[in-house]
């Protein structure tokens, strides 16, 4: 065994798509390695013989690298410098390194050779597919005692500690062609679109184009008269001169989406050590691609072979091992042994050889092998073991010897065991084409038989597939279908048919031929005994998989979900076929039969970082600000409150106080001297014309048909179920002309609820609609005596009380700018709104402020907040939409029977006569006092009808909506919703509360200034 | 008071107007690259019925036509007076700073005896001009519109949603060709998030990147 | 022969190379008559039919599935359990089912995994947190578990969450639900077919009902891919597809049928330790036993079928994300999906006898029908065991959209998770 | 993500529409003299069809019109857009075959869709 006990692996003396110049150096579990530009992870690991780099989810089996991209099952280690920076799971054979990566293994304690968790695989007879759902079932929350230990040992890597330092970003694209996969068949699809005209987006999720051309040896392919590789670059430099194309590398098509919608991941500084990344760039960006034709040039993966002892570290891909080979200039292994059952793993023999390796002996499953292949190996000493199988393998960490035995005609194994050391198993099972994002796509599949695998059938969006993923697996095809299908493409997109110039291959490459599959390769071995890896990340076997259909588990969905097979971080790319084949062939059916599991969106993994793009932190969503803002935030303390979208002063604090005293001195202040609120945020909407009252009547519950020019009048709006979903002041500007306020939150949504009535119900009516809520700034000044303050602003309207009256509104101006002063009242105290032009508001406002004392001038004024502005309200009675209604309140139920008119229709009039709305039990809207006039209850306290709760569950009669400490009444004041509660007036009632007895509530109206002025309260 | 800020001292004299984005300064970029904010420009909405739209021309709009066709826009030899296309039966009429008010009492003369509406929406809107080669590909990080130049040309404006902010992008008759102008007619209170997030897609292009300002204490 | 799952069996069985494990349910052929029959195979339909057997000795009954049980919404939720409801009538079913939850592993024999690790309701603002205490209050006079944090209290419970008081929407507290917490979806599904199966229960698989036979307004029986039955009793538990079945007895629904989508992130160590849910920046997040972050986000605005909603909300669901755990960020989504949610007005259940006698539905779950499961299973066994709505069924009647008696669970909470 | 011909600004994408429900639901007129029963059928019932489905769109960030969209639900696939007062124009689509409407493409339900042996591509 002497290949295995050394380091395996080999850089090569020369060849390889890396720059040997440029030598990087990256760690590994903390030892230091190096790789040169251009190495994957994989590539340089494997270079330096590190095969092991993981270990297994479930029984903490070593694993390997076994492809060479994203289709790679299990070798996914922990990147970053440090716990913020740090990507778990990240696929070793995607990474590329940068001078001073540092990668970890993960899921091992105390380290990836010697690791802990391997207990779980020597009682792995006791943990097979589906064990947790037998036990760990004792008394009711037994499972809480268990579930820590279980999910400490599951999961992979581990999270970041800290917020991301990363930039990313979103863009969007129109394309009329996009193109997925820039191998032979892509750039030729991408160059015939582009040179018909069409807008051409071309993506490879590597970090060059080329696709599989790139793992043939150098110079041994031809396009047209150039060698492969000088070919494939001018094709490249001319797409890239076309201002019409664009062309990315290291992006990945996750996912395919609606009416052509391709969700494109780039990965722009992943690949770059720190110190060459640009401050200004995207460490990712997403690419939302609207494209009118799609192409899905996406290749074909590699199915391994399924045998026992098949997960061994150094048992990879025979694609793979050539692609490390002739890209990246890498022998995975000194001796190897190929396993195939197709020809093409034998050019994987051949450049092994070609480049130093020694092939131990090529095994295949065929019997019938063709001669020119036969003659070939033969006249490179090549042993050859056909219609023979691997049945086992040797090594702990590494693999060390194949088991080799003959088959007989059935299948069957005939012969004695030939062990046969080795640091290296090539596998093939034949290729697949990659039809995960066709089937995004909602396409059909069809089974190809003699490609035993699905490839694309009929399509549903404008998409075309070609080559290896269409099942076209000849260098010539693909060149031809790519070409075809990018001229077709841009035809379909609308440009002008044009015949694109033909590219010929030099010649046909080995490609899989005379496949023969065999579900799984017989083992000598008891049956128990067999450990046959299907999916190498979760550790499915056949025997879970066997277990799941012995147990009834016959939908493919049930086994794949009861076993886990093909749920792990690569989502099965090169499993799942092998577990349909292996249920089929156990269930007796055909693959097409069994059915495939659904291939979701993303391809592969992508950062929820990307996805969010540039929809985070500062930018996630916008701060509304009104024009006076500035001047809220340079007061010393004062609380903003977020209202829809809008920010809004909740209370300006003074130095030594709270934000309970800032409330109260504010409270106070607009009934006893003058309190100005910034009401700029109110929603207001221009409704003009000849119908314009007549949509009014039907919009609002109230009658409008009367309110002359001048005048203003509340409104309340309901929807079609009768419940209120909006209020305001509307005022008449001309007979056909009104100015609607709405409310803060609701604005939008009432623009939105006239426009559909207008526009889809009421056509014939003659009204416009214009949003007007930003052009004005608001100014409410209120308070005894705020009518003078008003008369010094105002250059040409005398706001006195006595004839400029409450509900009436005036046009007039302030030092020549012109406003509109309502005198209308959300507190019950004198008040007045004036709106100015928006860019006039903060002038307004200063202006109005250098009226107060503490300014210098001669009125006690005080900024109030929306919070004063709640309890104002509250002391007299007025509703909160949203607030004291939840959707639920009709406006008999909130004691506004009077707003609702005796006759003519209205949106939600019907809902409010329905048996259960115009029950006299329904909660009602009251006003409660506490017994302790100094307690304030808190708001959503539920009411009760006696003092002892009693047992759960308790009667509810309603709940408390708004709640305050009243400065003005010097107590507590609350409104609630309480069954029948209109009448109850004077009733005693009891507010319930955690921990404490209930305490006792009064009903009383709702107009709290009333009722004191009645001695009430 | 905190009073640092020169806008925030109580006023004295005329009346001071100020923009959404007063506290902005213009930026620049790369290659001729800049956005600045077209302040006070007059905005005014016109509703009216589609089928007179097209046979009235008010003169108070300058021989300016309301465009029916979808997304177009008519501007004044002058450049001084543009109407939008916002819907079939809604237009904007952009003007020189200043002139709305007359503007508005001229078009409610003419227009007397129609069914329609006028609004004066001139500080409902910010006006957002970018300028320079990388225009369209900054709004492409933005919007999910078609910025390709074969789909939207000079003159048109299309409603749209820019990040998480409604806007108009309206791109602007240039004489010289050389450079862009994309103009983005904004709601006041969404002009400073829009603002910061095209500062932080220009980033790629050397613009500075502005934040949006916050820091207001939400929390008691 | 080893039918009862415990360790010693397990033991047994590793030993004999799992040789003697018995099917789950058998595959029986469609019977031409059945006392009951019940559509849909999904969560909700087996827990019907199980309880029918179990607690009203129903057991000649068969359960249809048009594709394979678990299929559907059961098997693409996000399993989020809890009971803290606004409303009486939710409070009961919602939390008879938590009751039912806590002990249905030990009464299937089969392990659901039920974890009782909390959930976590954010208030975002003042208004938020109004509606949530208020919830907390209810909650406590209706015997529910639920309970007021603060903004640390919160960070304490789940202390990656961010509480920057500089957040567009800022965490000032949340409602906790202790008993509230997740279980494994596909693991309830089986549990319930085996156990409905061991007793006479038939599942049959991959049969579509096509038509249901009435005379004189009452239900006779049948139609399927797989033949006809006669059938007294037919019960609806056909979740997004209510609307098609319900449509073959001319029974009108209030219902649409919207997507809704999750995702699952990669597989990661212990993160976060109970169920996070956030109305106004409108995400949800556990994390699974396995270790993969499970997510949900708000439903799509339009009916749809296909299984599918928009990439933007998956976009706007991830920046809520990041918004609440900016430590996420660099995790990676692995794989999302959809479902048809059955969304009705007041985002409250139909649990009901139709005009049609005979003819029962149960739908209108929304997005929030997984933590039901056994609670709607129990309630509805009894209305179509006795033709009469028990009291925790009797509010979800149909006939509330036309009296006005709605259980307006929306108005409480935005969106009903 | 659909991609949504406005009648009026052509082709935009979905996230500029507000989506509406169902279309032709007329408010009715007379509802003083409806029943209880058909007034919950107004409020209330929806017809959530599979396949084919009129329903109102709003280009909300656009031009601000209603219109009308024709689109099979079992696939999404849009079929006609058209103005609001106007009848739903007969379209040729894959109409549901089952009662549960399973598309034979263009759908995810169930599983991924196979083409049968002999079925023409």
């Amino acid at each position: 065994m002497a290949a295995s006990r050394q380091k395996t692996g080999l850089r090569t003396q020369q060849g390889g798509r890396i720059n040997r110049d440029k030598p990087v150096s990256f760690t590994f579990d903390g030892k230091t390695y190096q790789g040169f530009e251009g190495d994957t992870l994989a590539s340089a690991l494997l270079a330096n013989g590190q095969h092991m780099v993981a270990r297994s989810f479930k029984y903490h089996r070593p694993r390997g690298i076994v492809a060479a991209g994203a289709e790679d099952p299990a070798a996914i280690v922990q990147i970053g410098p440090d716990a913020v920076e740090t990507d778990p799971n990240t696929r070793v054979t995607e990474q590329e390194i940068f001078e001073g990566l540092r990668a970890s293994a993960q899921n091992c304690w105390p380290s990836l050779s010697f690791d802990i968790g391997i207990a779980n695989d020597v009682f792995s007879d006791f943990f097979p597919a589906g064990f947790y759902y037998k036990t760990f079932m004792g008394p009711p929350l037994s499972w809480m005692r268990f579930e820590p230990f279980i999910r400490k040992a599951a999961g992979l890597g581990v999270a970041p500690t800290d917020r991301d330092p990363e930039q990313y970003d979103s863009t969007n694209r129109h394309a009329d062609v996009l193109v997925v996969g820039a191998g032979p068949a892509g750039l030729a699809a991408a160059k015939a679109a582009a040179d018909a005209g069409a807008r051409v987006i071309l993506v490879d999720e590597t970090n060059a184009i080329g696709g599989a051309l790139l793992s043939e040896p150098e110079g041994s392919v031809s396009l047209g008269s150039k060698p492969a590789d000088v070919a494939i670059q001018k094709m490249v430099d001319e797409l890239h001169a076309n201002p019409d194309v664009t062309v990315l590398t290291r992006t990945t098509a996750f996912g395919y989406y609606g009416d052509n919608f391709v969700g494109l991941w780039e990965r722009v500084t992943d690949h770059l050590a720190p110190t060459d990344r640009v401050t200004h760039m995207p460490r990712q960006r997403v690419w939302r691609v609207r494209a009118k034709q799609v192409i899905l040039a996406t290749g074909a993966l590699e199915r391994p072979m399924v045998f026992d002892g098949n997960d061994r570290p150094g048992i990879m891909l025979a694609g793979a091992v050539r692609t490390f080979l002739n890209r990246y200039g890498v022998l995975c292994g000194r001796m190897a042994v190929i396993f195939a059952n197709n020809d093409s793993a034998w050019a994987t023999a051949f450049d092994l050889q070609d480049a130093g390796a020694q092939i131990a002996a090529i095994v295949d499953i065929r019997r019938n092998l063709s001669g020119a292949l036969l003659q070939k190996a033969a006249h490179r000493g090549i042993p050859i073991h056909a219609g023979s199988a691997i049945v086992g393998t040797k090594g702990r960490s590494h693999v060390a010897a194949a088991g080799i035995r003959v088959l007989d005609a059935s299948g069957m194994i005939s012969s004695k065991a030939n062990w046969i050391e080795c640091d290296l198993i090539a596998n093939s099972c034949g290729w697949a084409p990659n039809v995960a994002l066709f089937s995004q796509s909602r396409g059909k599949l069809f089974y190809d038989d003699d490609l035993k695998a699905f490839r694309p059938g009929a399509s549903w969006q404008q998409e075309r597939s070609v080559g290896a993923a269409n099942g076209a697996y000849d260098l010539q095809d693909c060149l031809d279908e790519g070409r075809n299908a990018g001229a077709a493409a841009a035809a379909d997109a609308g440009f002008k048919k044009r015949i694109p110039r033909v590219l010929k291959a030099s010649h046909t490459m080995l490609v899989q031929r005379d496949l023969q599959i065999m579900p799984q390769i017989p083992s000598p071995k008891a049956a128990k005994k067999v450990r046959a890896f299907i999916d190498l990340q979760d550790d499915v076997t056949t025997k879970d998989i066997k277990i799941a259909i012995q147990e009834g588990l016959h939908s493919v969905e049930h086994i794949k979900r009861y076993t886990t097979t093909g749920m792990g971080t690569d989502q099965g790319k090169i499993a799942n076929l092998n577990a349909f084949a292996f249920i089929a062939d156990h269930l007796g059916k055909s693959v097409p039969d069994v059915g495939v599991t659904t291939f979701r969106q993303p391809y592969k993994p992508v950062t929820m970082g990307a996805l969010a793009g540039q929809h985070v932190g500062a930018h996630f969503m916008p701060r509304r600000t009104t024009a006076m803002h500035p001047w809220h935030k340079a007061q010393r303390d004062v609380v903003f409150e977020p209202v829809g979208d809008w920010l809004r002063p909740r209370a300006f604090l003074r130095e030594g106080e709270d934000f309970h005293q800032a409330v109260q001195r504010e409270t106070k202040a607009a009934r006893t001297g003058i309190g100005v609120l910034d009401a700029s945020t109110l929603g207001k909407i221009d409704v003009r014309g000849p119908d314009a009252r007549e949509f009014l009547n039907r919009i609002y519950t109230n009658a409008w048909s009367k309110l002359a020019p001048g005048k203003c009048r509340y409104g309340l709006m309901l929807k079609e179920d009768g419940m209120v979903m909006d209020d305001g002041v509307t005022a008449c500007l001309a007979d056909d002309h009104f100015h609607m306020t709405t409310t803060t939150g609701g604005a939008a949504n009432v623009l939105g609820h006239l426009e559909d009535y207008l526009q889809t119900e009421w056509p014939d009516l003659k009204v416009y609609l214009t949003t007007t809520t930003e052009q004005t700034a608001v100014a409410s000044i209120c308070g005894p005596g705020c009518d003078r303050l008003v008369a010094d602003l105002l250059d040409d309207v005398d706001p006195d009380p006595e004839t400029f009256k409450f509900m009436d509104w005036r046009d007039a101006h302030i030092q020549g700018i012109p406003v509109r002063v309502f005198r209308i009242s959300f507190t019950g105290e004198l008040s007045y709104e004036i709106n100015i032009d928006a860019s006039y508001g903060l002038w307004l406002w200063k202006k109005i402020f250098a009226l107060a004392d503490s300014e210098g001038g001669t009125y006690d004024i005080t900024p109030y907040g929306t919070e004063a502005m709640h309890v104002l309200r509250a002391e007299k009675g007025f509703i909160i939409v949203g607030q004291d209604t939840d959707g639920t309140a009709t406006p008999f139920d909130l004691g506004m029977n009077w707003i609702v008119k005796k006759s003519g229709d209205f949106v939600g009039r019907r809902s409010l006569s329905r048996s259960d709305t115009s029950r006299d039990d329904r909660k009602q809207l009251v006003g409660l006092v506490t017994e302790q006039p100094d307690f304030v209850l808190m708001e959503g306290t539920q009411i009760i009808g006696s003092k002892d709760e009693g047992a759960v569950p308790v009667v509810m009669l309603g709940h408390v909506t708004s709640s305050y400490f009243s400065p003005n009444l010097g107590r507590s004041i609350a409104m609630a919703m309480v069954e029948r509660g209109q009448g109850r007036a004077g009733e005693t009632l009891y507010a319930s509360r955690k921990g404490e007895a209930p305490m006792a509530v009064r009903v009383v109206g709702t107009d709290f200034l009333k009722e004191r002025s009645d001695g009430t309260i | 008071m905190a009073q640092s800020d020169p806008t925030l001292k109580p006023p004295q004299g005329r009346p001071e107007r100020l923009s959404a984005l007063a506290h902005r300064a213009p930026l620049s970029g790369d290659e001729g690259l800049t956005m600045q904010e077209a302040a006070h420009l007059g905005k005014l909405v016109l509703r009216l019925d589609e089928s007179v739209a097209g046979t009235i021309v008010p003169d108070a709009l300058n021989g300016v036509h309301l465009p029916t066709l979808p997304c177009c826009s008519d501007t004044s030899a002058t450049g001084t007076l543009s109407v939008l296309w916002l819907g079939p039966d809604e237009w904007m009429i952009v003007s020189e700073a200043g002139t709305e008010q007359t503007l508005q009492t001229e078009l409610e003369l003419q227009l007397k005896g129609q069914h329609f509406q006028l609004s004066n929406v001139t500080d409902y809107y910010v006006c957002i001009d970018i300028t320079g080669p990388q225009t369209r590909e900054i709004l492409m990080n933005l919007t999910t519109l078609d910025m390709h130049r074969r789909s939207f040309e000079a003159g048109q404006v299309k409603g749209s949603i820019l990040g998480h902010a409604n806007a108009f992008v309206w791109q602007l008759h240039t004489d010289t060709g050389a450079t862009e102008t994309f103009r983005l007619i904004v709601r006041s209170s969404m002009a400073d998030y829009l603002w910061c997030l095209i500062s932080r897609s220009a980033r790629l292009f050397g613009m500075a990147e502005e934040t949006p300002l916050s820091g207001e204490r939400l929390v008691i | 022969m080893s039918s009862k799952y415990n360790v010693f069996n397990l033991l047994r069985e590793g030993l004999q190379g799992h040789t003697g494990w018995q099917a789950q349910w058998r595959e029986p052929k469609l019977k031409p008559a059945y006392d009951a029959v019940i559509i849909g195979g999904g969560g909700h339909g087996l827990a019907t039919a199980y309880y029918l057997a179990k607690n009203h000795g129903m057991t000649n009954i068969a359960v249809l599935e048009k594709g394979w049980i678990g299929g559907g919404n059961s098997g693409r939720n996000t399993t989020i359990i809890r009971s803290n409801y606004l409303y009486d009538a939710s409070a009961a079913i919602y939390n008879h089912a938590l009751d039912l939850w806590t002990t249905l592993g030990r009464d299937l024999n089969y392990n659901i995994m039920m974890s009782h690790r909390g959930v976590l309701n954010l208030a975002h603002d003042e208004g938020e947190a109004r509606t949530l205490k208020r919830r907390v209050e209810a909650n406590r006079l209706n015997g529910v578990d639920s309970e007021w944090l603060d903004a640390k209290q919160v960070k304490e419970f789940c202390p990656p969450i961010s509480i920057d008081v500089n957040m567009r929407y800022p965490v000032i507290g949340a409602t906790l639900q202790r008993s509230g917490g997740v279980n494994r979806h596909d693991a309830v599904v089986w549990g319930l077919a085996r156990a409905a199966d061991s007793m006479g229960v038939d599942i049959i698989q991959q049969c579509e009902v096509t038509g249901i036979r009435t005379e004189a307004g009452e239900v006779v029986g049948l139609e399927t891919t797989k033949g006809s039955i006669k059938t007294p009793k037919i019960a609806s538990v056909a979740a997004g597809h209510s609307t098609m079945i319900a449509d073959m007895v001319d029974v009108r629904l209030p219902i649409e049928s919207h997507p809704l989508q999750a995702l699952v992130s990669e597989p990661l160590k212990p993160l976060i330790p109970c169920v996070i849910m956030s109305n106004a920046v409108h995400v949800y997040v556990s994390q699974s036993d396995k270790g993969e972050l499970v997510i949900g986000a708000g439903i799509d605005p339009y009916v749809s079928y296909t299984q599918r909603g928009s990439f933007d909300i998956i976009e706007h669901q991830m920046a809520s994300l990041m918004e609440l755990f900016p430590i996420f960020s660099r995790l990676r989504m692995m794989r999302q999906w959809g479902g048809i949610v059955d969304v009705s007005p007041d985002a409250s259940p139909i649990i009901s006898k139709t005009k049609v006698k005979g003819f029962y539905i149960n739908a209108g779950w929304g997005t929030g029908g997984w933590k039901a499961t056994p609670g709607s299973g129990h309630a509805f066994a009894d209305l179509v065991a006795h033709d009469r709505a028990n009291a925790i069924a009797a509010p979800f009647s149909l006939e509330r959209f036309v009296t006005g008696d709605l259980v307006a669970e929306h108005g409480a909470a935005a969106v009903a998770h | 993500m659909f991609l949504i011909e406005c009648p009026w600004c052509g082709e935009r994408d979905m996230s500029e529409f507000h989506c509406g429900g169902e279309a032709h639901i007329a408010r009715p007129d007379q509802s003083e003299s409806m029943t209880d029963e058909e007034w919950a059928q107004f409020v209330f019932m929806r017809k959530n069809s599979k396949g084919r489905y009129a329903e109102r769109w709003n280009h909300a960030a656009g031009c601000r019109r209603w219109f009308n969209l024709l689109r099979n639900t079992a696939t999404d696939q849009i079929l006609a857009v058209y103005r609001m007062g106007e009848t739903a124009p007969s379209v040729a689509t894959d109409e549901p075959v089952t009662p549960s409407g399973e598309a034979p493409i263009g759908s995810g339900n169930d599983a991924v869709k196979l083409m049968k042996p002999g079925e023409a591509l």
